[in-house]
């Protein structure tokens, strides 16, 4: 099944190609939604309480460099696979309804582009999730740089320049690992199983997690590589940077609870506080950012600044109601960003700007349009009652119990959202009506891409366990490997020999939460080998 | 003797080479060739291979010269103009000639090439006949052999269409391809 | 009267070739000096075949000559072609390779 | 029935009637859209009833009941319920908001009746009443915070429902965030609370602070301290004030709703339903009191100055609200809690009078265009001295037992509680000045024209203008203005203002000293634990209190009366005489222009800064300078790139000569 998730949407992409041009929509719409539904037959079919993988796919693909064909789901990946799904259809349903020229090549590189998303999420081998990952930047390219707006191929060209360089350092790094890790067992195998059950010497965890580190970075994007951004995000056409503000943001942020905290754990508690840094930095410049400029687009894409940072902040918080929050606050990020381009898409038609001065008043004879607006408005403002409160609730629950400055830092971040999340809203939805604005209610099909999007925004608010409760164990295992092997932990009050050394050791929430201790044990007798041989 | 005619060969040979770089004029250049590929030709034989040296004679010398004549004679002297446009290009091209000799000469006789520092052993009757040299061709190189002789045929059709007359082509030609 | 001598012999005219194909702009001399460098070349080919009395050296010179030979008619038809089109034989002045 | 199945209805018949309404928008026709929702919040207030009386069904220290629905979320040991906790407390609150939520509903459906977004104005409405009850309702923490933070978004929609005017989304904006900034602290504080007690529950942790923390351990009062922030930015108190006066840009019924009688009484039901952490941490309470002093003073010299109808009320209520503060902080829970509900009922009934004025003035807020129209409109100016005499604490009106019981109450804590009774007592002098300011100005002296043109049966009509700015309205929107409605004319609007009327004369009978004492019998239930709560002076203290009050009161109302009607030009002397003090209370001590100067300008500039100069310079440096790099060697390549054959032949054999080169020495 999970093979056919993965290539189905490359598929249709393909079959675009030979069905005649009036078949072309039908057969991508077709695609993604029946990509969207075997994901919901996975998340429906996900048992929550097993650790590990599921639904995994282990074939041998280049015997000679080790290179598995391996995929899997986790409570991690799960939602980010339906995330996918959903925002693929949503954005396929989207520009079916403004049929863009030269539709069959622009409905292939959808579809090439989604296999490409949900690879990177289901990969587990180390050379496939970079492989992936570097996949999708093909589709975006001819995305952005065939059907964007003005100024089109600069901005391609930038952002191809900053997330290759990413991703050329995270090749090397991932052929680092494979090989470094290679020496004691003889063959290479790029397994992240494998890889996770030979960590690397402190030293070169060091480097490889800067590289890594930086590519994730650049790709969520986080604050000071985020230079691509502003460009890219002027130029993408709309439904397409949906996705790549929606979805392809988190895959960086997916790298690090998927390759770097597991691989790296040495690595990750040394630079925990960096990266926090970072994030807390990308939470407030990108508020600041957002309630400074006047485009409608990066508003939006200042505001995914500041979320990311969040959602940063909430894995390397290290504990795992920090990273629990991150992989729910993923998912709602995902949805409420995806559907404000959308919703941005509609602004535009309405008022032919995409500058916040020129747009205004356009809720009155549009109440249903303001109200869709609203609900997404207030979820990306993370109100409490919505997931979105739910995930920055937890992030910052953990954070707090771990490296309390910090949350009270990125707890600014919320004041400043509520202030650019409302100002987007009241600014074109409410206020005088300008000149060029037509207040003009939604249209039915457009409601029908934007609904299923706020029913799902309304549905999780009401409860974001759902999400929380599948996730758990998998963040759990992932969080505990990671402290457990990097020895982050004052595991018990006579092992003072496993405190790292500068670090100020928090207390382990494994003690009161208690994973189940068939888990706890195993992963203590799993990791303790490598650890003790680390300086 | 073979000392005194490997000597005259080896001077006609280094005479002729530096005068076809040296005359201003191709046309002399192209004889100063010829005087070359017949002193070498005279050192292939003392090398024992007369069926080169022959060919030598007849192919290169003979033939393939004649062509050179034809076409020097049909574009006629071409005076090449004193200025030099590449910067460092005078100088940096005799010093380089000079350090490729100054290498090579260096790796005959200073390496492991010297080992061949022999007159050679002594060859059997027959070596270097057209004899041995067809036997070998048509026997143990026959694919090389052929190859050799399609791209011969290759070659020959290609110079025919470039160097035919093209009747419609010709002026538009000229138009595009003005000297930049 | 040993090989090392026609090989030296073989080095200076190689260099000469190569000096004269840098120094010299007009195509037909050019082809001039590839043929010394190629002759060199065989002189080469055959001075080892000779030091090791074994004729597949000269054979390969055979070959040398049949690709000296093809290069001489194509380079030749190339230069009557420049000739027919009236540009000048001058190989400075085809510069459209300048990036 | 239980106390909680009550408790899930009073929930769900606002969340219906939300719901109804925001659905239904198109089909329904006329006042529909009112009723639905005054019946709503009508069947609430049944149900609160139900919950009470099922409630003093339980014996007395077995009133604290929960009930959750379903586990909202529950991952990494933090386990949240969607729960809630009826007992005394949380029914005597539902019982309030529900209540004169209904009265005001009533009014609204006659007072916007008119309004192009009458259903969609029912259904914020409904919402707010749903979140207000859920607040109160909370079994834990994090309900609170969603309940806290749903009130903020509904007085957010509420205050900028007129959303054509710039002014009102501007005020909505400001009270969204500085409510935000209320919610934050509220968030940080149960960061706090669980990373020491490991619970969200509300009970759990009642239970456990006395063990756990000692009395005014540092984590306690930042715990404390967090939770006032949340405190105060809703309850508008000191400094989190600001946005209160300009939230009076909503429709007056919301001011009477929203910024009277409920949503700002939110902070008083915190502290007094954390009173068991504020009183292990004296210090923090301390500082409560002191801050709600500061502001009843503060707001009461505001409320002296300002000439705008509705501001004149709202700093009231920040000076109403300073009271019940410094009451449940100083221990005075059952009267702050008594105090919190006489004066739902006064302030509602003054701003219910204050918008029927207002329709009768065309839109016009401003007192000093007002004058004699206590002829013109005889109920209004009825039921508005009502609400004055209960609002200045008039002997035997409700104001008086509540506010001056609270009084009491500090005297007899004695030490430094008494400077909070010496401070009261002068503010409740300013009170009741100002208060018969309102009335004095508005409905005696010479009739304006409009009061004229009324007693003669005929309501004055004006283009809709903001009385902020004077700029005309965006009439698409729809203002009352267009037709104007007032209590004299509409039955639902005369009706809600006379049950209010009745209750601020006769609230106060339920908490007479001595008497009867059935607010602070009742909500024993919730403060079993507290040391302070049955530690109440003796009925003759009291009684003493209530005279000095009284008197005090007394006083007030004859000075104003003296300064307004007998010699009209005093305060125009003392005006000239107290130049500076006046300019500083009539420009509200300056706190706007203060914020202005020190956060958003601040922050504008920062932004402008990052737009400029970090993202051109810095971010997009860093790409400048990979390119300039790549560029420079692509200049020093391309010179290669000559062109000429014969200089790629020089580099062929000089790669030639340096390979061998290496080959040379490679051998050697």
């Amino acid at each position: 099944m999970i093979q056919i998730l993965l290539w189905l949407p490359l598929a249709a992409g393909l079959v675009c190609f030979v069905v005649p041009r009036r078949a072309v929509p039908a057969v991508a719409l077709l695609g993604t939604l029946g990509t969207l539904a075997l994901s919901i037959a996975l998340v429906i079919g996900f048992n929550s309480d097993t650790v590990g993988l599921q639904h995994t796919v282990n074939e041998s693909w280049i015997p000679a460099l080790g290179v598995r064909y391996q995929l899997g789901v986790d409570g991690i990946s799960l939602f980010l696979i339906l995330l996918t799904a959903l925002m693929w259809a949503g954005a396929t349903a989207f520009s079916i309804f403004r049929m863009p020229e030269r539709a069959r090549i622009y409905f292939f590189m959808l579809g090439l582009a989604e296999t490409a998303a949900l690879g990177a999420f289901l990969a587990q081998d180390l050379l496939l999730f970079v492989l992936f990952f570097d996949l999708m930047l093909v589709p975006f390219w001819f995305l952005i740089g065939a059907f964007g707006g003005e100024n089109r191929i600069a901005a391609t060209t930038k952002m191809i320049v900053y997330t290759l360089v990413g991703s050329l350092l995270m090749l090397v790094a991932a052929i680092a690992t494979a090989v470094l890790a290679s020496g004691d067992v003889g063959h290479i195998s790029f397994s992240l199983a494998d890889l996770q059950a030979n960590t690397l010497s402190t030293g070169s965890q060091y480097w490889i997690f800067c590289f890594f580190a930086l590519a994730f970075l650049i790709k969520m994007p986080a604050v000071l590589v985020h230079g691509w951004m502003p460009d890219a995000y002027k130029a993408a056409p709309l439904p397409v940077l949906a996705l790549l503000s929606g979805v392809l943001s988190k895959v960086g942020a997916y790298g690090f609870l998927r390759v770097v905290l597991p691989l790296y754990p040495n690595a990750t508690i040394h630079f925990q506080e960096v990266i926090l840094v970072i994030g807390v930095a990308g939470i407030i410049y990108g508020s600041i950012m957002a309630f400074t400029v006047t485009n409608v687009r990066l508003i939006a894409g200042y505001s995914s600044l500041a979320q990311l940072g969040f959602i940063t902040i909430g894995i390397f918080s290290l504990r795992p109601d920090g990273a629990d929050g991150s992989v729910l606050q993923m998912f709602n990020h995902g949805l409420v960003v995806g559907a404000i381009f959308l919703i941005v898409a509609l602004l535009w038609e309405r008022s032919g700007s995409e500058d916040l001065t020129r747009i205004g008043g356009l809720a009155m004879r549009a109440p249903v349009l303001a109200a869709l607006f609203l609900i997404i408005t207030l979820a990306n403002l993370a109100m409490p009652g919505t997931a979105n409160f739910m995930g920055e609730f937890y992030i910052l629950i953990g954070v707090f119990q771990s490296k309390i400055v910090f949350a009270f830092v990125a707890s600014i971040g919320v004041v400043f959202a509520a202030y650019y999340a409302i100002r987007l809203f009241q600014r074109t939805m409410q206020n005088r009506r300008t000149e060029n604005s037509d207040s003009r209610e939604i249209g039915l099909r457009d409601a029908l891409v934007l609904g299923p999007l706020v029913a799902c925004i309304i549905a999780l608010a009401l409860y974001p366990g759902f999400i929380l409760g599948r996730s758990d164990t998998s963040v759990k295992t992932t969080i505990a490997q990671t402290c457990l092997t990097g020895a982050y932990y004052n595991l018990s009050s006579g092992n003072a020999a496993t405190t790292k050394v500068g670090v100020r050791c928090p207390s382990n929430p494994f003690d009161k939460s208690g994973p189940p201790p068939q888990l706890f044990t195993s992963s203590i007798s799993g990791s303790t080998a490598p650890a003790t041989t680390t300086p | 003797m073979i000392y005194v005619a490997f000597f005259a060969g080896a001077i006609g040979a280094v005479g002729g080479a530096i005068a076809v770089i040296a005359m201003r004029n191709p046309f002399y250049s192209v004889l100063a060739l010829v005087i070359h590929l017949v002193a070498l030709a005279g050192l292939f034989l003392l090398l024992y291979a007369q069926f080169i040296a022959a060919a030598q004679i007849v192919v290169y010398a003979g033939a393939v010269m004649v062509l050179y004549v034809f076409v020097a004679a049909y574009v006629g002297a071409v005076e090449e103009p004193l200025w030099e446009p590449i910067p460092g290009q005078r100088f940096l091209a005799p010093m380089l000639a000079a350090a490729l000799l100054v290498e090579l000469a260096i790796a005959i006789l200073g390496t492991g090439l010297s080992a061949i520092d022999s007159g050679g052993p002594t060859l059997p009757g027959g070596f270097g006949t057209p004899n041995q040299i067809g036997h070998l061709l048509l026997e143990q190189f026959l694919v090389v052999f052929e190859a050799a002789s399609m791209l011969l045929l290759v070659a020959a059709v290609g110079a025919v269409t470039l160097a035919a007359r093209s009747r419609k082509r010709d002026e538009p030609d000229r138009a595009r391809e003005t000297p930049a | 009267m040993t090989v090392t001598w026609y090989v030296v012999l073989s080095a200076v005219l190689f260099a000469i070739g190569a000096g004269g194909v840098l120094i010299r702009r007009s195509p037909l001399v050019i082809l001039l000096c590839l043929e010394l460098m190629l002759n060199a070349g065989n002189l080469a080919l055959v001075a080892f075949s000779r030091a090791h009395g074994n004729a597949e050296g000269q054979v390969f010179a055979l070959i040398v000559m049949v690709v000296a030979a093809c290069e001489v008619v194509v380079g030749l038809g190339l230069i009557v072609a420049m000739y027919r089109r009236r540009l000048t034989l001058n190989v400075d002045d085809m510069r459209s390779l300048k990036g | 029935m239980s106390p909680t199945a009550w408790g899930w209805l009073v929930l769900g018949f606002p969340l219906a009637g939300f719901l109804v309404n925001a659905f239904g928008w198109r089909v329904m026709r006329g006042r529909t859209a009112g009723w639905i929702a005054t019946i709503a919040i009508g069947l609430a207030f049944v149900c609160a009833i139900g919950a009470t009386v099922s409630l003093l069904g339980h014996s007395e220290s077995d009133r604290e009941v929960t009930s959750s629905l379903w586990t909202y979320a529950s991952a990494a040991g933090l386990d949240i319920k969607i729960g809630i906790l009826v007992d005394p407390l949380s029914a005597f609150m539902i019982l309030v908001v529900s209540g004169v939520s209904t009265l005001i509903h009533l009014y609204s459906v006659a007072y916007l009746d008119s309004d192009r977004g009458y259903s969609r104005y029912f259904a914020y409405l409904n919402f707010f009443v749903f979140s207000m009850l859920l607040l109160v309702l909370a079994g834990n923490f994090v309900l609170l915070i969603m309940g806290w933070a749903f009130v903020g978004f509904a007085s957010y929609a509420l205050i900028s429902f007129w959303y054509r005017r710039e002014t009102a989304t501007k005020a909505g904006m400001k009270a969204f965030v500085i409510n935000v900034i209320g919610d934050v602290g509220l968030v940080l504080a149960t960061f706090f609370i669980f990373r020491e007690l490991g619970s969200f529950d509300y009970l759990t942790v009642f239970r456990e602070v006395p063990q756990h923390f000692s009395t005014n351990s540092g984590v306690l009062i930042a715990i404390c301290l967090l939770l006032l922030v949340g405190a105060f930015a809703k309850s508008a108190q000191l400094p989190l004030h600001t946005w209160l006066p300009d939230a009076m840009e909503g429709p007056t019924p919301v001011s009477a709703l929203i910024h009277a009688a409920t949503m700002v009484t939110a902070g008083v039901y915190l502290i007094a339903r954390m009173y068991v952490l504020f009183e292990q941490a004296p210090t923090a309470a301390d500082i409560s009191a002191f801050i709600g002093l500061a502001t009843l003073i503060f707001a009461a010299t505001c409320a002296l100055a300002v000439t705008d109808l509705k501001r004149i009320i709202a700093y009231s209520t920040i000076s109403q609200i300073g009271y019940m503060i410094v009451g449940v902080s100083i221990g005075a829970y059952a009267a702050g809690m008594f105090q919190l509900m006489t004066h739902a009922f006064f302030k509602a009934l003054l701003f219910m009078a204050a918008g029927s004025v207002i329709s009768a003035m065309a839109g016009t807020q401003d007192i000093n265009r007002m004058g004699g129209l206590r002829k013109a409109m005889p109920i209004t100016s009825k039921l508005m001295i009502i609400g004055a005499l209960a609002l200045a604490a008039f002997p035997f009106m409700s104001g008086f037992f509540s506010k001056d019981e609270i009084l009491g109450y500090a005297i007899h804590r004695g030490g430094f509680y008494v400077i909070f009774a010496i401070g009261g007592y002068f503010a409740a002098l300013l009170t009741a000045f100002y208060a018969f300011r309102i009335i004095f100005r508005v409905f005696w002296g010479k009739p304006v024209p409009e009061a004229q043109e009324l007693e003669h049966g005929h309501l004055a009509h004006a283009p809709p203008e903001n009385p902020l700015t004077g700029e005309e309205e965006d009439t698409d929107v729809g203002f009352p203005g267009e037709e104007h409605h007032i209590a004299e004319r509409d039955r639902p609007m005369w009706l809600a203002m006379s049950v209010l009327g009745f209750l601020s004369i006769f609230g106060g009978v339920v908490e007479i000293p001595g008497l009867d004492n059935v607010v602070e019998n009742f909500l024993a239930g919730s403060f079993l634990d507290s040391k302070l709560y049955e530690n109440l002076p003796t009925v003759a203290a009291d009684w003493g209190g209530l005279a000095l009050g009284g008197l005090i009161s007394i006083v007030g109302i004859s000075l104003a009366y003296f300064a307004y009607v007998r010699r009209p030009g005093t305060t125009a002397a003392l005006i000239r005489r107290f130049g500076p003090l006046y300019k500083l209370f009539v420009n509200k001590w300056y706190f706007d222009e203060l914020y202005d100067a020190v956060i958003y300008r601040p922050l504008l500039a920062v932004g402008r800064f990052c737009n400029d100069v970090v993202e051109r310079v810095v971010v997009q440096g860093i790409v400048a300078a990979a390119v300039d790099v790549v560029r420079g060697v692509g200049v020093v390549v391309r010179g290669a790139q000559s062109g000429f054959v014969r200089a790629y032949a020089l580099l062929l054999i000089g790669g030639f000569a340096a390979l061998g080169l290496y080959f040379l020495i490679a051998a050697h």
